[in-house]
């Protein structure tokens, strides 16, 4: 209804292959961007900024990591917390012990995180279907064990390490929420262009190609084995920075318990929520995922003075679930198809085809 | 036709069972540079079977595959055979259903494209030259194959027919030495059948791709084929022009006995 | 040596434990080609409305309760059947793996809000005085319910290999049109499978919880019974068995004699890195179907 | 004016000049893409394909057929035989062979340019019967490999030549174009004539040059105007509007990637200048109420309330009269809601002046397009007066009337009430046939074959052809266009043929249109097997019959028509076809032909009886031809 696409001409592939070849969709980007940039920071309060918005970019990004491996390649992974807990340990071991910058032990966790990830991929060269999704639980456990008892990978005890005073170039300190919500922004914002950029690229056909038909892709001359690796690298590198930016700006601590087997699973509820292989579906996934609790809260707050938080863990899992399901039946690509459904219909207004 | 030429792919005495039943006994087959050759037989005479051999898909239990002169290693990939040359069609499609029809297309192409995933993930520079130059490859295909107006619709949409062209484009996107096509006729009315064979005629003449076919209908096959290679159970019983086969005591028994039972 | 065998038999005790969890996710495998996620929830589920039944609302006799409980798994296995799976048959398996996941989120939601998240101690009266069989300590406890896994498995093979039911069930694990044919509707078979599973997760439920006390930790057991899954064979019933007393063995072995030297507590990974290792040298697991691809 | 460009030539060189290289001449969809061509490379092709053409010995007043679809490469060929003095013969690319071999045969074409291998086919199947054709040069290779003849040569190839030839002859080119004078033959446009053979009408550069600098002043239009050349390269309109108008304003033009995506790819270029016949409206509002029609209620509903509100605007705009507040709020809501997404789906959002010509168009069509905020207007023009007599000027628009002379003509109607002009663009004469041009010239003037009067505005207005226009036996006149045109506002309504000269009352043949009606049937589960069996559905009757009421409604409005409301109808058995005749391939129904072929449908409306059985003759696009028997129902309708 309110696109105008008349004279949106292409005369070179570089424009059409552009991430937002429809005007409207451009300005609505940047409107995103500028309410991001400019909005939220000046606009809202501290309490919305370190609890839901940081959040949510966070698990967006470990969305988007979980989608790389299960919505575009199509290898189930439900232990994929665990890549979170190595990036947030790798990255406050690299900081707090080793000092480096901030910024780089931050993608270092990641990328600390992206080689464990990518042994435990191994297993995908030869295992399909639930038993990979399954041997994937491994990781899980194996790392938290790992992470519990070597105590010089948790410096703490019970895998517990306290985030030291953050300065970000070695001098701006990173003290108050707003800074922490610019650091997670900008290094949202870049991973998840990089993120788009591969998955819409020759790399990210090669997934599709093998989550589609494997063996037609490998006829086609895709190389299984390096691909598939290589999505569990990605895969478990956005994890790996996600799990970092968590404890840095949001927990302050990395805490195993942040990261243990409930939120692997929760992290697959919302890429089936938001919508299997694509970028937007990251977003309102983990969007949907931190606002229910928080939404909950506020309808129950109206009729309750305090809402116990056990009744809140309840109400959340019941409607969880039920979403999954509902989505499952009635659109297994979850709010991004929604979306686009309604898009298409905007886009044909008043014209049904 | 020219048969002094060396060959592009010549199986020597392939053999290869499944659970003790023998699919291939002692097959072998040249294919020409530059012809179409087609393998016909009745169903489960081991025609697909060898497609998959030529491949890599399936390994020959004995028998060698010899390339371009070079005997091929029995552990090769099927990707690095694609590599070197040989793209196929299958029987019953199999498309990516999650992508559009440009987007299998350009599957065709992955292995002509090297931008590493660092400067894919900026998408910049090489790696955007490389998309560009690629997709233009791919618009040929798609204006060769006349399906411009399918371009962005999902493959999982598309009607039978167009899949099957789409499936071809794939194909032809990689730029073949040797295009192997598995019934791309397959459940097509006369019309979708006559384009088919002037697309896979086109191909061979216009863009000089050596073809290997399995296809039922014989009147295409007859019309379109440098050469036929007839399997029975497995068995190679018949090879030669078409003139020849449509002569062929023991093809027509053959067709005959399928037509019986 | 007794010491080791101690090890052992308690480590075959828990393995039956496991074995048991681990049928419930084979039947329903078997009959609906579905990994269902939800196995643990149902656990915990059964293990609440038992409690709820015995002690917690209503004081029922145990036979009773125990009754009460199966029906509500029954209604539960109706409930997921027609209303969860029904839609989605003939969607890609993956689709309804997802699903379990939905399923066992409402499951816990619902059984906690019914009976409390805190945990409940549950008593059958069953006395944990340790005895001497053969020079072994073993408690009363575990051998008690040892037996009754014992049962339940030869019962559940039993029921599988002999009855008219249990050969079409697993005709409709083979090949649903045949299982038409037979005379077994689909959604009949899942539903009974269901129930069946349903009868186990309580059985499970109850013999963890016992141990544990019923508290939602229980669904973690079900992810314990994963690797002996996948080390048995996702399709396999005596496979089931056979990894879960090898998996059971092998963690308290293990515990017991490497634990030590890296830190212990190695039982939370140690079935699955066994099945890593079972996997790499057998993609299906010991005795799973191999999936063979056709062009 | 001596410093202004006359020849077409010259302009292309101005342009060259005029413009920057980042200006674009011409866009093509090709790949996927609009590729793009500065002025510098359509000058560059064209001089190539010039010179490749005078080194294959192509010389001065020499013909050259062109056939295809609209091609950059295709005008350019027009260009590049006008740089050589040679004059371009554009061919309707749908003609039948009979047609094409009267005018190739006719016009002595030595050199034939095709656009592909459908093309190429019937050139060559020409150049067996014609041996006059040495050259036939095609542009897209496909399927063109085994063609193998000295003749034949590909359009690159030519260019290659021409390359080679440029470098052996420098100046050659500059020479040519140099000798080339604005009164030398630019064009021999054939028309395919309501009755008899094509007459070849002369075109001269001068004409084009000036209707066009007429047209752009009319309007003010320039360089900036995207334009869509979408119609038959063959019809004059388009060489005035694609060719003559956009070389001499340096419009933008694009060529779409096949006629059966042009309105896609129009919604893609968003023109700013719109040229088509009333056929190409009709179609578009036909495909707009099919798709409305499949659309959610909510959806109708909305879009037929504003429609209205939109038409009780547009009366007040057309005459100037101040619009009620609260519609102008309507209508903006509209345009928000409904006008604005429907331009832009159309591609029309971007549009500064359309026109509607080539023969009347139906009022109701007219304010359709007005109302939805499309600066539509109509244009009076003939193939002998270069399209240039009179048209519409902007604030003075009337549905009813062609509006005022265009610059530099004059109009004079007849005392026999047939229009006559002088136009800057009237032809030198009919190509070889003398009397011919005698007959349509009087004394400078020429004759129209229209009959119209001058309305009080000084508007010319068309009641019809000349010699249609008739009495029916009580003396009213009967104006059948004005009638069909009336009819064709139905979307149901595709073709439509009015009887009534000296008949007690007016009766009408209907073609339905088969898209729209399926459609309607098909929502209503009625079954049919072929277009002869849906148009004689009692269902479909019934709905035609509300149609052919509301234009008895409306004609019982006019004072002088009130009496010509139509009485009785049938629905043909078939769509009427160039191809057998019964209308030109502008779609202009050739009544005589009709008359003669139907007469006995026409006696069976006008004895009363209800139904009348008929056998006809189809012919298809390849010659074949097949009968179809039938029994067609008539219906009576009520008049007011």
């Amino acid at each position: 209804m309110f696109y105008r696409e008349c004279s949106n001409f292409k005369d070179s592939y570089a424009s059409d292959m552009a991430i937002f070849p429809i005007p409207l969709d451009r300005w609505g980007f940047i409107f995103m961007l500028f309410m991001a940039f400019v909005v939220v920071p000046l606009f809202t309060s501290e309490y919305f900024i370190t609890n839901i918005i940081i959040p949510f970019y966070c698990f967006a990004l470990a969305a988007f990591g979980l989608n790389v491996l299960a919505g575009y390649a199509g290898q189930i992974s439900i232990g994929h917390a665990a890549f979170m807990a190595v990036g947030a340990y790798a990255s406050f071991n690299l900081y707090g012990r080793l000092g480096l910058p901030l910024v780089p032990s931050i993608l270092g966790g990641g990328l600390i995180s992206a080689a464990v990830g990518t042994i435990f991929g191994l297993p995908s060269l030869r295992i399909k279907g639930f038993y990979l999704a399954i041997s994937t639980l491994a990781s899980q456990f194996i790392i938290e064990w790992v992470i519990v008892h070597w105590k010089w990978v948790s410096g703490g005890v019970f895998g517990t390490i306290e985030a030291p005073k953050m300065f970000l170039f070695g001098f701006i300190p990173l003290d108050t929420a707003v800074k922490k919500y610019y650091l997670t922004l900008c290094l949202m914002t870049v991973l998840m262009t990089f993120g788009k950029n591969l998955v819409r690229g020759q790399l990210g056909r090669n997934w599709m190609a093998i989550r589609d038909v494997d063996f037609a892709a490998e006829i086609i001359g895709v190389n299984l084995y390096r691909d598939k690796l290589i999505a569990f690298a990605v895969s478990t590198f956005y994890a790996g920075v996600a799990g970092a930016l968590i404890c840095f700006t949001y927990v302050g601590a990395a805490n195993i318990e942040e990261f243990n087997v409930m939120v692997s699973f929760a992290m697959m509820g919302m890429i089936i929520v938001g919508g299997l292989g694509t970028v937007l579906g990251s977003f309102l996934g983990a969007g949907f995922f931190v606002m229910l609790p928080i939404g909950i809260n506020q309808f129950l707050g109206s009729f309750m003075d305090v809402v116990p938080a056990d009744i809140l863990a309840n109400i959340e899992s019941i409607l969880f679930g039920g979403l999954i399901v509902f989505f499952l039946i009635v659109e297994p690509y979850g709010m991004a198809r929604l979306w686009h459904t309604i898009k298409d219909k905007m886009r044909l207004w008043p014209f049904p085809y | 036709m020219n048969e002094k030429k060396e060959p592009l792919l010549r199986a020597e005495n392939i053999h290869i069972s499944f659970g003790g039943l023998k699919a291939l006994n002692d097959v072998s087959l040249e294919i020409y540079p530059g012809e179409i050759m087609a393998i016909i037989g009745p169903n489960g005479a081991g025609k697909t079977t060898m497609l998959n051999i030529i491949n890599g898909f399936y390994k020959q239990d004995e028998g060698r595959i010899i390339f371009e002169g070079k005997k091929r290693s029995k552990k090769m990939k099927p990707n690095r055979i694609a590599a070197q040359g040989i793209a196929r069609t299958f029987q019953n499609l199999a498309l990516f259903r999650g992508m559009s029809a440009l987007g299998n297309i350009m599957m065709g192409r992955t292995m002509k494209m090297h931008a590493n995933i660092f400067s894919q993930a900026l998408y910049w520079r090489f790696s955007q030259k490389e998309e560009i130059e690629h997709r233009k490859a791919v618009e040929h295909i798609i204006d060769f194959l006349q399906i411009q107006n399918i371009r962005r619709t999902p493959a999982s949409t598309l009607p039978y027919g167009l899949q099957k062209r789409v499936e071809l484009g794939r194909a032809l996107a990689a730029e073949p030495k040797l295009l192997l096509l598995d019934e791309p006729m397959a459940g097509m009315n006369l019309e979708e059948k006559e384009d088919i064979a002037r697309y896979v005629l086109d191909a061979n003449e216009e863009l000089g791709y050596t073809i290997a076919l399995i296809e039922h209908d014989m009147g295409v096959v007859m019309d379109i084929c440098d050469r036929i290679v007839v399997l029975d159970f497995g068995n190679k019983i018949a090879e030669g022009t078409p003139e020849e086969i449509k002569s062929n005591q023991k093809v027509i028994k053959a067709y005959l006995g399928e037509a019986e039972n | 040596m007794t010491f080791f065998f101690e090890v052992l038999v308690t480590g075959l005790m828990v393995g039956i434990m496991y074995s048991l969890v681990a049928l419930g996710f084979v039947l329903i495998f078997k009959a609906s080609e579905v990994f269902n996620m939800a196995q643990g929830a149902m656990s915990l589920f059964a293990g609440l409305a038992l409690v709820g039944f015995l002690d917690q609302y209503l004081q029922l006799p145990l036979w009773l309760a125990l009754l009460c409980t199966v029906a509500v798994m029954t209604i539960w296995a109706y409930a997921i059947v027609f209303i969860v799976l029904k839609p989605l048959v003939a969607r890609p398996p993956l689709m309804l793996f997802m699903a379990t996941f939905g399923v066992a989120y409402l499951m816990e939601g619902i059984g906690q809000s019914i009976y409390g998240t805190q945990a409940k101690g549950l008593n059958l009266g069953i006395p944990d005085t340790p005895i001497v069989i053969g020079g072994i300590f073993m408690s009363t406890f575990d051998l008690f319910f040892t037996g009754v896994a014992a049962i339940l498995v030869i019962g559940l093979v039993w029921f599988f290999q002999k009855t008219r039911t249990g050969r079409a069930l697993r005709a409709v694990s083979d090949d649903h049109e045949a299982a038409l044919s037979v005379g077994i509707p689909l959604l009949k078979a899942w539903t009974i499978t269901w129930i069946v599973a349903g009868v186990v997760a309580t059985v499970a439920g109850v013999a963890w919880g016992t141990r544990l006390g019923v508290q939602f930790s229980l669904t973690y057991i079900a992810l314990k019974s994963l690797p002996v899954l996948i080390i048995g064979g996702l399709d396999s019933i005596p496979g089931a068995i056979i990894a879960g007393l090898i998996v059971g063995a092998g963690e308290n072995l293990g515990e017991v004699f490497i634990g030590p030297y890296v830190g212990g507590g190695i039982q939370t990974f140690f079935p699955y890195l066994l099945a890593l290792i079972v996997l790499y040298f057998r993609p299906y697991g010991l005795f799973g179907k191999e999936i063979i691809e056709r062009v | 004016m001596s410093d202004i460009s006359l020849t077409f030539p010259h302009i292309l060189l101005d342009n060259v000049r005029k413009f920057p290289a980042s200006k674009i001449a011409m866009r093509e969809k090709e790949y996927g893409i609009w590729q793009s061509y500065s002025w510098q490379d359509c000058l560059e092709q064209v001089r190539d394909l010039a010179l490749g053409l005078a080194a294959l010995g192509f010389k001065k007043e020499d013909k050259m057929a062109i056939i295809g679809d609209n091609r950059p490469h295709l005008y350019w060929g027009l260009a590049a035989c006008q740089c050589l003095g040679g004059v371009p013969v554009p061919l309707y690319q749908d003609a039948i062979h009979k047609e094409l071999h009267y005018i190739v045969d006719h016009s002595e074409c030595k050199f034939a340019l095709a656009e592909d291998q459908e093309q190429t086919d019937k050139l060559m199947h020409l150049k067996e019967e014609i041996p006059g054709i040495e050259y036939i040069i095609y542009n897209d290779p496909r399927g063109l490999r085994n063609y193998k003849h000295d003749w034949l040569i590909a359009y690159t190839d030519v260019q290659e030549m021409g390359r080679k030839f440029g470098q052996e002859n420098p100046d050659y080119f500059m020479n040519a174009v140099n000798g080339v004078k604005p009164d030398d033959m630019s064009l021999i446009a054939y028309t395919s004539g309501t009755t008899g053979n094509p007459k070849g009408v002369m075109i001269t550069h001068r004409m084009i040059a000036d209707c066009s600098r007429g047209f752009l002043e009319w309007d003010n239009l320039d360089e900036t105007e995207n334009i869509m050349a979408y119609l038959p390269m063959a019809w004059i309109g388009d060489h005035m509007f694609s060719y003559g108008q956009a070389l001499t304003a340096g419009f933008t033009i694009n060529c779409p990637e096949s006629t059966t995506t042009t309105f896609h790819d129009q919604r893609e270029i968003g023109p700013t200048h719109i040229f088509a016949p009333p056929r190409i409206w009709e179609n578009i509002l036909t495909q707009i109420m099919i798709k409305i029609e499949d659309s959610a209620w909510i959806k109708q509903k909305a879009f037929h309330y504003f429609m209205k509100v939109a038409n009780r605007v547009e009366k007040k705009r057309i005459v100037n009269e101040p619009v009620p507040f609260a519609d102008r709020i309507l209508y903006a809501i509209g345009r928000i809601l409904i006008y604005g997404p429907l331009l832009d789906n159309l591609g029309m959002s971007k549009v500064k002046v359309a026109y509607t010509a080539g023969e009347a168009i139906g009022p109701e069509i007219f304010e359709f397009y007005r109302s939805l905020g499309i600066n539509l207007k109509q244009l009076y023009g003939m193939t002998e007066s270069c399209a240039y007599v009179s048209m519409q000027k902007d604030g003075d628009i009337d549905s009813e009337s062609v509006g005022p002379p265009a610059p530099g003509v004059e109009i004079k109607i007849s005392d026999s009430g047939e229009v006559m002009y002088k136009s800057p663009g009237n032809f030198i004469g009919y190509y070889k046939n003398p009397e011919g041009t005698v007959e349509t010239m009087e004394n400078g003037w020429l004759l129209s074959g229209d009959a119209g009067y001058i309305t009080e505005r000084g508007h010319l207005k068309i009641i019809d052809r000349a010699k249609d226009v008739s009495k029916l036996n009580d003396g009213t006149m009967f104006a059948p266009k004005y009638i069909e045109n009336k009819l064709k506002f139905s979307p149901y309504i595709k073709e439509c043929v009015a009887h009534g000269m000296s008949q007690d009352f007016v009766a009408v043949f209907i073609d339905i249109d088969f898209g729209a009606v399926a459609n309607w049937a098909e929502r209503r589960q009625i079954g049919f097997t072929s277009y002869t069996d849906l148009a004689q559905k009692p269902e479909i009757y019934d709905l035609i019959y509300n149609e052919i009421l509301r234009v008895n409604k409306s004609l019982s409005q006019d004072e002088h028509l009130k009496n010509s409301q139509i009485k009785r109808f049938l629905l043909l058995h078939k769509e009427l076809n160039p191809d057998d005749s019964e209308i030109t391939r502008t779609r202009k129904v050739r009544r005589g032909f009709i008359a003669e072929k139907y007469e006995t449908l026409i006696n069976a409306l006008y004895e009363g009886k209800d139904n009348v059985d008929v056998e006809a003759k189809v012919t298809y696009e390849d010659g074949r031809t097949t009968t179809i028997k039938a029994n067609l129902k008539i219906r009576d309708v009520e008049i007011y």
